[in-house]
């Protein structure tokens, strides 16, 4: 660990760890709520730490704005990054990669699940207008895209994923309230597991602004996508997942596995 | 108000098309009916309630007389023929008996009919009657307790998804400046093809629209209506495969303005236009009667399409929003008409963009209140940029004579919203608003400059765009509309008449269809 | 303890425990920061924790808005308050007890020491015109106020004190950058002790928007006085220490003090 | 820009009042001379450093002619006279040897007197001459690298005490689109009677102007200029009673703003009334000829005294200043005349107040760049507020047509600016800018209208106290300014003429003072 992997937060001076909050306390307005205030920053590693802004809202509750040195040193050789582990393909690459390595298309299949609408996100990723400048999955020729819309429930997503033959799923989330993004991934992701034989099972994949992606153990899927995520990098990773890594069946070998 | 330079005559040209668009969808909504439709009619009848496994009896109900005898003549007729037979007490033990199967329907005829007719006249009017009294006892309220002091109203949203917890923070939100209170829905409510039950508080970022959590909601906005002396309202949604029944229910329970579309479900939630258009016909005879507000959801195109390039597309929406609703028997006052300030912030001088189109809608649309709604899909975890632009789009709203301004939260892009940031958006309101509330008097855009121009430019893309409608034919409705939206005109989406969620709770009329409801609410306007 | 007594932050729902927070690292930006800026989040106790906003700023900074779930409980019982603990007195009464208590009038020096020159806080409770619709010290008529003004070093101010014979020093202190204020108001208070016997040492009065009211042992005064004082507090806190509690000697001992 | 009806009479009343004001204490000025203003003139003919205990060389010399034979006849004399005579090799050697005591200053008379002058106007000379080179060095740069794109510029504030901590942060500032960096002062600096040397790293909420500093400083932006193509500018404060040494400094290390006003230093700092105006005359003769745009202080009123009630309070010192400053030689593109946005957020049409001001100051100084300030009083620990009011601000900036916008951050009253408050607030400055450019073309405040009346009212307001100040008499000066502001006029502070701060450093110049700077900065203008 060198010691350059020590720093902390920075306001105006190297080292000062100043840092800002917000929140709001079910206490009223008043002394005691200040302090409760203070309480909690400490609590927070805020050392010291000045109420800066208090005010009433509702019924009973405080909102505060505090400011204070956190004492806490941030280790930057302890951090785990989700880095990409393959490498980053034009279309033109992906492409390539696909005929050559499975002699057929591949079949990609994106829904938003349960009762999410926002399709924005996937579509992003699937539509041939694409993302920040990049072209959607659709554009790729070696890629079949089957995006289901949304608010999809899982058995349907199972029975089209059979269907097609998809090689990958693709499943947005964005709504998050009480961790709906998170349960309803594990469902479908459960819900692969028994639905298709461990050979069988199409690449999983679940993207989402809130995602954090180092999830994807806990959620049960192959690989988690979150913020500002692009379609190269999707597609990248299928190519990775599915040719280079060689869970999809190639060309020769698919009458058995459609057996 | 600034004045744009429109040209009377376009504007003229605008309306017309849009109502030429319209006529062959308001023929079609005469010619079907809908599960939803016919189960909001049981609903002014007074049949409530739901099994033990919470399906609502007006699904049960219905769906034995559906299996029974169809619902192309109504499901009036059967139904008050049982009862008039004395196949049950009353609606609720008829429907009971209906889902053990110890009832069957027939269609009466001769004086059957007469008798069944009437009185199925009779149960449905007294719904009609309370939607009536429902409406008699707000405008009482409000002369009792006044409407905002100011204009434009102020829309707060509240959705933790349990109405107990809505409780409090709408009425804190009332305390803080709130006029308006909208509850959320959860997610996939719009999908289910009933109503559920009783007070809920298990939803997905927002709470399910059921009659029990109106009338919670409704009675403590009461409360503090009282405690303030400020009437506040109350807004939800009739809209998703129930439109009809949430309509009554609202009306029953006197909420005071709905969310109510006549494409978002089709576009947004993939329901079929044909069973959209007919529910959405009857929530807003519903609505006209009740004396309830509507608001159209224009913004939420632009939350998919690009607000520059859609924004003719809003207008064309606006226009026939406003069109049908004008049909549906709903007076200017109850079109709150929707748009939005949903134009990249990156973009030069997107201000003043956003200044033009809000200034083309109030003046297109004079007497309607117009909901004006705030940035959402630009908005970004950078919540201090967030609160900035919500500065700005109060002071659009101030600038252009917004009727309705939904508050925009900080943390639009983060959570749905909490307690502080309603607090903190108020705030931002209240700022601009007392800070500016004069400015329209300095605000003059030129007759040639920008402002005007783009105004201009919006209306003729509007006119351009309702005509390329009429131009389209489509095969099995032949309506230009229908293809339109087939085509994928709207919010990017394509959407054929003959797919989408519900289709088949939609049944072309019979000869001798009936409807009391509808017979009574057609006859007021 | 009552079970009332515990508390956590509200979001939306009751024990949610949710707060914002933002800072910088310096660490470019990138996914080691964006991972850096979970780890800090994670110290503080924030689980789980989103960063919703990364963004660079200046060279190898990086700018985060964090939301997350602290969960720390915040302990009411154990929030300690300086409470008002002397009543809070109208002019008039503040008036009457001094001319009842000590019989002549009870002199107030007041000022900003070291360089600090913001003197809108100390006169807002010394002038007439007052605070937040109170009136300041000089209106009340058994109060005789010096207001010395601004930046008034440490030396000046005990001679002037020492002519004036103050019974009460008020002491602002606005500037808090590498505290400032606290090294301030602790020299002045030493300063004082050297200068005068404990029985005539004047009262020692600390006031400014950045202090914590909890500090005055520490400062080494005998009150802290933070944002949103209003002058009738101060005036009645003078009153208790110096009449009610008797630290001024009253008009008929002057003769023995003055000696 | 929008055009308010100013009746031009008006106009011309309110400055030739203002001229007659002025015109006493330029008299007043010329009368006398102040340890500081000599100090200026030797650092303007080469003397720099300090001794070991950190006492500058200039203050060592001045102190011990003035010991010897006073200081009112000019330092000059005394002081090339002993070089003349050989007394030191050169102005460094003479401080030195001063110091210990081994040079006796005399006057000179006759030969002496004329050789002691044309030496002193030589050594001098060569000081006005890097002036000049400055100068024509800085219209090079300007020409090579650009001015601003736009207006309103940019100007940021860095003050974290440690030169190397704000050059970084000015560098960071400078590429995320300031246009002008302010270094500020550490409290205290201005009370002190000589200016620190060498670079410093111990301010507190700022850092020491000193004479390295500034050069630092000024190299790292030259550097950063150069990467974007853009001439940065770099601000400092020329006030306190340094105020003739700082502006030398300045002008010798091309800086090229300075803070600078007529009474600010007497109002805020309690500095002797005489001492200040006779040391703002020197420092903007200096400035005059260095190129520099000082910025008067206007904005500073307002923290004290109500920002609507004394609103003709800053129209009348932007009068003074102006005319001082043109007696000085100062064109009108120097002057970055103060003013702010600090009326109460609480106040109904604050806002529209603010723009009423700001077209007023405006209209008054078409050719001045005018200084915008940010609100700073009314902010508070509400950082999300902070971050609105600061956007307003902006719009205010740009609707007016404002020349130097002062960038206000939303930690206005927490700390002094991190490194992410600049950046967040060069966004909201980038947002306003972007989004509302050109929205002066839609605001015209019509000729009856609130905005108008306002700027006719603090107009009238303006003249009527010019009036009254004219009527003040002051039994030592006779000036009627001088008694207005032992009145308490300006920010409600009173400040006699025989009090305050450095008044032991005036002197009144006897018959034959010579001051070789004085001479050259007037022959100029
Ligand atoms: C647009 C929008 C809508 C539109 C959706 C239109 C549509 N067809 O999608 C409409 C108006 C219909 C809508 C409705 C609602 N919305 Co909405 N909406 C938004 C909004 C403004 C923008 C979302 C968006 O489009 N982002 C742009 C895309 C490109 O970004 P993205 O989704 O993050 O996708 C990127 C990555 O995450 C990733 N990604 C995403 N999915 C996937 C999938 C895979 C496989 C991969 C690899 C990558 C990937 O790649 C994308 C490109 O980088 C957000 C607020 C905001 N500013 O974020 C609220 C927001 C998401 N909505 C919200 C809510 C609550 C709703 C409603 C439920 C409200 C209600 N009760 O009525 C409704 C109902 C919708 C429902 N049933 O789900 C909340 C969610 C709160 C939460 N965290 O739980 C938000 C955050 C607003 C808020 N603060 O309340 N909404
Ligand atoms: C007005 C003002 C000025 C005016 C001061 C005019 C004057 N005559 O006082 C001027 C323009 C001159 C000024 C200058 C500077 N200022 Co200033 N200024 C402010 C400002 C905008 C408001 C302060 C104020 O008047 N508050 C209103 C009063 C009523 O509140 P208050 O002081 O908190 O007082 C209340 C309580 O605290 C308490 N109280 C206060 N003192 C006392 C004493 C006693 C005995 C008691 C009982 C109670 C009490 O009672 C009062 C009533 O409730 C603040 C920012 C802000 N919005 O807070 C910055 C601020 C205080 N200034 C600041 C700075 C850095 C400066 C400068 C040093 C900048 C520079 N380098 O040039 C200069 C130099 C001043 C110096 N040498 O000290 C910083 C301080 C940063 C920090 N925390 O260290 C602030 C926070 C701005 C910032 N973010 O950078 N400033
Ligand atoms: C017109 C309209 N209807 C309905 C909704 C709500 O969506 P859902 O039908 O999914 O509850 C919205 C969302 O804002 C809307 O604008
Ligand atoms: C004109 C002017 N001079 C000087 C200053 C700085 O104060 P000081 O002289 O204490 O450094 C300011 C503060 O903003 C100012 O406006």
């Amino acid at each position: 660990m060198t010691t350059g992997a020590i720093v902390r937060p920075y306001g105006d001076t190297t080292g000062d760890g100043m840092v800002q909050t917000s929140f709001t306390l079910p206490v009223p307005h008043g002394k005691l709520a200040e302090g409760a205030a203070l309480q909690l920053a400490t609590k927070m590693g805020l050392e010291p730490a000045m109420v800066v802004h208090s005010k009433p809202v509702g019924d009973g509750y405080t909102f505060f704005v505090v400011y204070g040195r956190a004492n806490h040193l941030v280790d930057l050789s302890a951090v785990r990054v989700v880095e990409r582990d393959y490498p980053l393909l034009a279309p033109k690459e992906a492409n390539l990669a696909i005929r050559k390595g499975v002699r057929r298309r591949l079949t990609v299949v994106g829904a938003c699940i349960g009762t999410d609408a926002h399709t924005v996100g996937i579509d992003a990723i699937l539509n041939i207008k694409g993302f920040a400048g990049e072209k959607g999955l659709e554009y790729y020729r070696e890629l079949r895209v089957v995006n289901l819309g949304a608010q999809v429930s899982v058995p349907r997503l199972i029975e089209r994923c059979a269907v097609e033959r998809a090689d990958a799923v693709l499943v947005s989330q964005v709504v998050t309230q009480r961790d709906a993004h998170v349960s309803n991934t594990q469902e479908m992701s459960a819900a692969f597991r028994e639905a298709f034989p461990a050979e069988r099972r199409p690449v999983l994949v679940a993207g989402g602004p809130r995602f954090d992606e180092s999830m994807a153990a806990e959620l049960g899927v192959d690989r988690v996508f979150a913020r500002g995520t692009t379609p190269a990098e999707v597609a990248s990773f299928l190519v990775d997942a599915l040719v280079t890594k060689g869970r999809a069946v190639s060309a020769g070998d698919q009458g058995r596995r459609s057996a | 108000m600034p004045e744009l330079d429109l040209d009377p005559e376009a504007v003229r040209t605008a309306r017309r098309l849009a109502q030429r668009v319209g006529e062959p969808i308001v023929a079609l909504a005469q010619q079907h009916t809908t599960v939803s439709v016919e189960r909001a009619t049981l609903r002014l009848a007074g049949l409530a309630g739901a099994d033990p496994d919470g399906t609502p009896w007006p699904n049960r109900l219905l769906d034995t007389v559906r299996a029974d005898v169809g619902i192309e003549h109504g499901v009036a007729l059967p139904v008050w023929d049982a009862l008039v037979r004395g196949a049950a007490g009353d609606l609720a033990e008829l429907a009971a008996k209906a889902a053990v199967g110890s009832v069957r329907f027939r269609l009466p005829a001769g004086r059957d009919l007469v008798h069944a007719r009437s009185a199925a006249r009779k149960a449905v009017g007294a719904g009609v009657r309370t939607l009536d009294a429902r409406r008699r006892e707000r405008e009482r309220l409000v002369k009792r307790w006044g409407d905002p002091p100011q204009q434009p109203w102020i829309y707060l949203i509240v959705a933790t998804g349990d109405i107990y917890e809505d409780i409090p923070q709408a009425q804190a939100a009332a305390r803080a400046g709130a006029d308006v209170i909208a509850v959320i829905r959860s997610t996939g409510q719009s999908l289910l093809d009933f109503v559920p039950e009783g007070a809920t508080r298990e939803g997905y970022a927002g709470t399910y629209a059921t009659s029990e959590n109106f009338r919670l909601m409704r009675a403590a906005l009461d409360e503090t209506s009282a405690e303030l002396g400020r009437y506040i309202r109350l807004t939800n949604y009739a809209s998703g495969l129930c439109m009809p029944e949430i309509a009554a229910l609202a009306g029953l329970q006197r909420l005071d303005m709905m969310l109510n579309d006549s494409m978002y479900g089709i576009l947004f939630r993939d329901i079929n236009p044909v069973r959209t258009f007919v529910d959405q016909r009857f929530s807003r005879q519903v609505h006209a009667r009740a004396g309830i507000i509507i608001n159209t959801g224009e913004d939420n195109y632009l939350t998919t399409a690009d607000a520059v390039e859609a924004a003719h597309t809003v207008t064309v929406s606006q226009l026939l929003n406003e069109s049908f609703a004008k049909e549906a028997g709903l007076a200017d006052w109850q079109l709150g008409l929707g748009h939005a300030f949903e134009i990249d912030p990156e973009l030069p001088e997107s201000f003043r963009l956003e200044l033009a189109h809000a200034l083309l809608a109030r003046q297109l649309f004079p007497d309607a209140p117009l909901k004006w709604m705030p940035p959402t899909r630009h908005m970004s975890g950078d919540v201090f940029r967030g609160y900035l632009l919500d500065g700005f789009f109060n002071l659009a709203g101030t600038l252009t004579g917004q009727g309705i301004l939904l508050v925009g939260m900080m943390t639009e892009a983060v959570v749905t919203p909490w307690l502080s940031d309603r607090d903190l958006a108020l705030q931002n309101v209240r700022y601009v608003r007392n800070a500016c509330g004069g400015l329209a008097e300095d605000f003059h855009p030129p007759a040639d400059g920008f402002i005007a121009t783009r105004a201009r430019q919006v209306l003729a893309e509007s006119i351009d765009l309702l005509e390329r409608i009429l131009d389209h034919t489509e095969p099995t409705y032949g309506a230009g509309l229908l293809a339109a939206i087939a085509d994928g005109t709207f919010g990017l989406m394509k959407r054929p008449a003959d797919g989408g969620r519900g289709l088949d709770g939609v049944v072309r009329r019979a000869d001798g269809y009936l409807n009391p409801a509808i017979d009574l609410l057609e006859a007021a306007s």
